[in-house]
């Protein structure tokens, strides 16, 4: 693939902003990761700068990461998953998110070729070996949590990492993994190699697929977040992320997939612009079209990692420090 | 200055390091999120110790370790006494070598999954792409080395190519090769522990990504904490069997 | 030991052969024709250490070479050992060319070249074992050697741990043990004493009387090359030094190492190459002193 | 071999292993998807430099493994001097040296954005981590291994301490450090690369990561090229310093 | 160069002082009392190189040390010069104990000490520079050494360039450039040929006869240790050797080194030490070959 521009320039250790700052760097958990698309379209789109700040994105390849960077004090914000800022309160670390961009994960539990007769259902999955991203990551939860839905325990099916890209695709491919759970845009591709489409045993990353699994409209994904105080002193610049990522989110809603693909640096359609198109058209139904949290969903998101996640398990956990919607308004 | 005193120099200085980290965390000037309490990562080790829960995952990081040390040093060592002899492919060969050392491994990890799967071998792989490189530049040099009238007086003895090998190269070149033998056991574990971290389903380095990703910088300090002691142990073998085959040098007085 | 005795070891040392060329060239055990080797200095030019150097000795002959310190005798072992390839000229050995390392000799070196992680048993068999002989009889052959050269008791030891002169009997024997037809030896009784020396030479004389071996010889004392040798051959001063002089002795043998210096044909012989060799050895000298080098 | 005659064999058998590659490739019997045709691996670099797209990059990790390489090299040398001379040192810090040496740096890598920064230094962190082990035990061995009469002597002479680490040691240990140089050539470039690869906005690593994220595998293969070329540029040019330098050493014939 | 003179240089080797006991210790210039060196063997014993070894020489004074070969000649030189430490007794020199190397004194080794990477030049003004002549002083004084020592044209050779006797002259070159106050030579000559041999010793008596510089001499040669030396030490045989004789030679100087062979006091001499020194020799060869070693 060709490249489009060259990269920004990369800029030195951030010292956490002083208050009021407009120059804001955002650590993204993957740049190339579609839940993250609006991040880079609203810089794409020229948002930011409409609003009045200028960002700075990083890419920290992976949430976790992205997290870390933010809480040394390498970036202000950061675009990743809203369950950090649960697991944050757990480790008495005040995160808090601002802007919802995923209204699903996204993510889907897919059977592995060789294995399309044979695992049927969540309970076959008994003694099989499940990829993730990495473990302990949303992926891993979301298997565990699965399993504690079906009756089953944690060590019934065993976890393998095998990242995400071509790696994963190749681990489902070869049949090193009995299922996995992926992302977009790793399942289209996948079954555009595989030539069919895969069995999909469990899928959230439709409305349908959401309401059965974790019984909710929304179960809040990709966001923005930012430590509280951080929050409190920039409250202005705050804001204006909050709306150009509203815009971005609008925009998106009012687009198809090509008009959007074709907003992106063209790198990112990775060669294959039609696929590139299909994926934004296909995640469309998965991201939030106003930006704002709901009740429900933080309150499945609480649910997921207190099944999942034995580090959050039973803490008592104030859901109303962990996002807000006041910058959305 | 006696071993044991030295054992015990080393030990108060570990206990000074940790304890000036233990006081600085409970002071505030260190950040607990990110360096955890050491008494805490003790805590954490020894329940994964205790319960057991350790165990298997550091057989299979051994396993991939200790495989990935022997090939690569066996293959560093092959290829660094055949180039050593044959000028022509050492010239031949050389740029390609650089090359490959430089091509970044982590970016090959989906490369090595497809290549050797999921199991140990794409770990193997992985540390042996450090070890090899170690070894094999010192064997090369420390063969390249060798004191030449060593060398003619053995040839003039009727020593075969095999010969010289044996009891000139080798032995001469083992200095070189220890050295990069001491640096490879780290480089072959940190081989391992990277190779399980973008990919596995067992091994320590399993088991820091899972505490990573869920934010338990805790168990990320005890998944080290034991693999620096197991560096330890075999640091002390290979530095037993270092003593041992380098016996004949002169003792250095100081 | 799997070296094929040479065809000639039936003549021995009395056999007086003259080096006058030969029509059967395969009777020379080493066989330099015209010989030159030059180095490039660091200046960019080329340095002749030798040239046009001419060596004919036949099996069962003791030669002995002589000449100003840096007159290139080193130089012309290397080449006899195969060790280093004359610029111009030809190397043979039993009427071979010498490609690679002569197979037929066995060289001690002026340097030390003990192997340092060998012990003195183990530096002294490793031509024995290498050539296939078994542990047990390669070291109770080098013992006998190591008594020789009265190194018995030091047999485990490593050479860090023996004097200059231990190390110097280590390699003669080690040199000795493989029991070759030709025995190239550089200075190698340099660092003995007088006594010692005697004891050596006296081995040496008896290991060569006992096969038609060759033997050259490098040495810096007139006197020990005239004892031992069927012929004295003198280098001239370099650069680019060759042979100026070559001396038949032909005091009878066996020859009594103690009293030979006062034998009045030895006096007579010595007289006679203490002369021409003076004379290269002053015209070192007075190169070195005279000659604007390019660095001064 | 005329040096000539020697690259152009070298360029042929680069030739014959990319045709051989291109040609399985479009035989099939290697898939496409992870080893894309060299003809569109050269095309993409093709375009990336001309376009000028990779440039900004490459200036970014090169400063980034210089460095690295430098600081890693000097810090290493330095260290490696003082242990070597300083037996007690040596006895007390080996065990720490080779426990760190066996830490899983990509573990690190948060630890490193904290204390480094997002910008070039926490790769210049990464690097050196790789660079350092490397040159610290090679120079320790080196120096340790120098001939004990040329010491003596030197000292004799009237040498300090200085002197004879700077007539005696350091050219004595040249062989090691160029050798552990040419190691870490790469290791340095690896590390820069790595340490983008985990978090950065520039870089080669960071193209490469943004490629590999979007199944982009010519671009992945483009970045490793251009890496691969520097770092053939870059031994050329160590390879021109250490025949400098080692310039006393007798010519080998082979 | 940094060194203090010794306030006793102006004895000069006419002082003719005796090796007695003198109240003044500082009036030696190397004064080992009761040295003895041990070294652990490969069988976990301890093996007595040198015992006892009780070696006074003043400033002025020419000391040759004789013995056979591993008697413990380059022990007692490494002890001196502060690069070996006895396991019992003290050196000193000019009254103050010998720790680390002995800063008055320069020594020439017996093995190879030329550093490789350094030419001819810059390994013989290593001295100098070191103690910081400029370079540009070093060089000249250095040509002028390499003058005396026949290797003017050879300045900027690397060591592995030159001839084992020409890296010896280096070597020679490379210690006297320093002008120490005390000499420490370990068989200097030994590689060299008769004729330059006498060249060095003549350099080596003017230089030293020049100041009043204390040498201590070790050679195989007898013949080289009377023409040279105020006094010859002979060392007994090992293991455990120690001084078994010491002979004033009183020839008068200065001597002329070609002729005083024939000298009746130099003959003289000759035989009473060497029918001592005979019997040590003798001794060591008994010893080696009847004694039952731990290899046997
Ligand atoms: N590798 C080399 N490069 C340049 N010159 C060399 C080399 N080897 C030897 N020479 C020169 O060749 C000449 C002869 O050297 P050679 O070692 O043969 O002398 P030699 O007769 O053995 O002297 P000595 O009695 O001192 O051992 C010397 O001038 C020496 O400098
Ligand atoms: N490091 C060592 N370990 C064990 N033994 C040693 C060591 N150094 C010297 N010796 C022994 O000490 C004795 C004396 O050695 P030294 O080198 O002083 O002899 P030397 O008189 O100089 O002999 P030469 O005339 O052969 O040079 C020898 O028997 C030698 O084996
Ligand atoms: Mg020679
Ligand atoms: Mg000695």
């Amino acid at each position: 693939g060709a490249p489009a521009a060259a990269p920004p320039g990369q800029s030195g250790s951030a010292a956490a902003g002083g208050a009021g700052s407009s120059s804001v760097i955002i650590g993204i958990g993957g740049q190339t990761l579609l839940t993250y698309l609006p991040v880079t379209l609203a810089q794409e789109l020229g948002y930011y700068q409409e609003e009045g700040v200028t960002v700075d994105l990083q890419d920290l390849q992976g949430g976790s990461k992205a997290l870390t960077a933010m809480i040394g004090g390498s970036t202000h914000v950061t675009s990743g998953y809203y369950e950090h800022t649960i697991q944050m309160q757990a480790k008495n670390q005040k995160v808090k998110a601002f802007v919802d961009m995923g209204e699903s994960s996204g993510l889907a539990l897919l059977v592995a070729p060789k294995n399309e007769g044979n695992i049927k259902s969540i309970a076959d999955l008994k003694g099989k070996n499940v990829g993730v991203t990495s473990p302990g990551s949303s992926t891993d939860m979301f298997v565990k949590f699965l399993l504690a839905k079906n009756g089953m325990q944690q060590t019934d099916a065993a976890i393998s990492a095998i990242g995400a890209g071509s790696s994963a695709v190749a681990a489902m491919e070869q049949g090193q993994v009995d299922a996995a759970v992926m992302l977009e845009p790793d399942i289209s591709v996948l079954t555009k190699r595989i030539g069919h489409d895969p069995v999909i045993l469990e899928d959230v990353r439709s409305a349908d697929g959401l309401k059965e699994v974790f019984d909710t409209d929304a179960w809040p994904s990709s966001s923005l977040y930012a430590k509280t105080e951080w929050l409190d002193q920039n409250k202005e610049t705050a804001g204006k992320l909050a709306k150009a990522i509203k815009r971005t989110l609008e925009f998106i809603d009012g687009h198809s997939g090509e008009e959007i693909a074709a907003k992106m640096p063209e790198k990112f359609a990775g060669g294959d612009k039609a696929l590139y198109a299909k994926v934004i058209e296909d995640l469309k139904k998965t991201l939030s079209k106003d930006g704002t949290f709901t009740d429900d969903g933080v309150q499945a998101v609480l649910e997921t990692q207190r099944v999942a996640n034995s580090e959050v398990g039973n803490k008592d956990i104030k859901l109303q420090e962990t996002y807000t919607n006041e910058f959305v308004r | 200055m006696s071993p044991l005193a030295m054992r015990s120099t080393q030990l108060l200085l570990t206990i000074a390091v940790l304890g000036a980290w233990e006081l600085s965390v409970r002071a505030g000037i260190v950040d607990e999120f990110f360096f955890p309490l050491p008494s805490d990562i003790l805590q954490t080790v020894w329940v994964w110790v205790s319960s057991g829960f350790v165990f298997p995952h550091l057989w299979v990081t051994m396993q991939e370790a200790i495989l990935a040390f022997l090939v690569g040093a066996a293959v560093g060592l092959l290829l660094g006494f055949v180039l050593a002899r044959v000028r022509f492919l050492e010239r031949l060969l050389d740029p390609f070598l650089q090359m490959f050392n430089a091509l970044p491994r982590v970016v090959l990890a989906p490369i090595f999954l497809l290549w050797f799967g999921l199991g140990i071998w794409s770990k193997v792989a992985f540390g042996f792409t450090l070890v090899f490189f170690i070894v094999f530049f010192n064997t090369l040099e420390g063969v390249k080395s060798v004191d030449r009238v060593l060398v003619d007086n053995a040839r003039m003895l009727g020593a075969s190519e095999k010969q010289l090998l044996r009891h000139v190269f080798i032995p001469s070149a083992l200095t070189w090769i220890f050295s990069s033998l001491h640096i490879s056991v780290g480089f072959a574990i940190t081989g391992a522990v990277v190779g399980e971290y973008l990919g596995a389903s067992a091994g320590v380095g399993y088991a820091i990504a899972q505490a990573q990703g869920v934010f338990d910088t805790q168990g990320v300090f005890a998944g080290m904490f034991i693999l620096m002691i197991v560096v330890l142990i075999i640091d002390l073998l290979v530095n037993r069997l270092e003593r041992h085959l380098l016996r004949w040098r002169p003792v250095q007085s100081s | 030991m799997d070296k094929t005795k040479p065809t000639l070891s039936v003549l021995d040392w009395e056999g007086k052969i003259s080096t006058a060329p030969a029509k059967d060239t395969s009777i020379y055990a080493v066989e330099l024709t015209g010989c030159t080797r030059q180095f490039p200095t660091p200046g960019g030019e080329t340095y002749f250490a030798v040239r046009d150097i001419n060596l004919k000795v036949v099996p069962g002959r003791f030669v002995s070479i002589v000449g100003p310190t840096g007159s290139g005798k080193s130089t012309i072992l290397n080449m006899a050992a195969g060790l280093l390839n004359p610029s111009a000229g030809s190397v043979r050995s039993f009427g071979e060319p010498v490609i690679g390392v002569n197979r037929r000799a066995s060289y001690m070196f002026q340097q030390d070249p003990l192997l340092p992680w060998k012990t003195v048993i183990d530096n002294v068999s490793l031509g024995l074992t290498m050539a296939g002989v078994s542990k047990a009889e390669a070291y109770s052959e080098a013992r006998r050697w190591l008594e020789k050269v009265g190194l018995k008791n030091f047999a485990d030891r490593y050479p860090h741990q023996l004097s200059g002169g231990m190390r110097k009997r280590t390699a003669i024997a080690q040199a000795w043990i493989v029991n070759p037809d030709v025995l190239l030896m550089d200075e190698p009784f340099s660092a003995l004493d007088v006594q010692t020396r005697q004891i050596m030479e006296n081995e040496l004389l008896q290991l060569w009387q006992e096969s038609g071996k060759a033997v050259v010889f490098i040495t810096h004392d007139l006197d020990e090359a005239i004892a031992l040798s069927d012929e004295v051959v003198i280098l001239g001063a370099g650069p680019g030094s060759t042979v100026v002089g070559s001396y038949e002795i032909d005091i009878p043998r066996p020859r009594d190492l103690l009293d030979i210096r006062d034998d009045p044909q030895f006096v007579a012989l010595h007289r006679e190459i203490w002369g021409r060799l003076k004379i290269e050895v002053s015209k070192t000298y007075q190169t070195a002193m005279a000659e604007e080098g390019d660095v001064a």
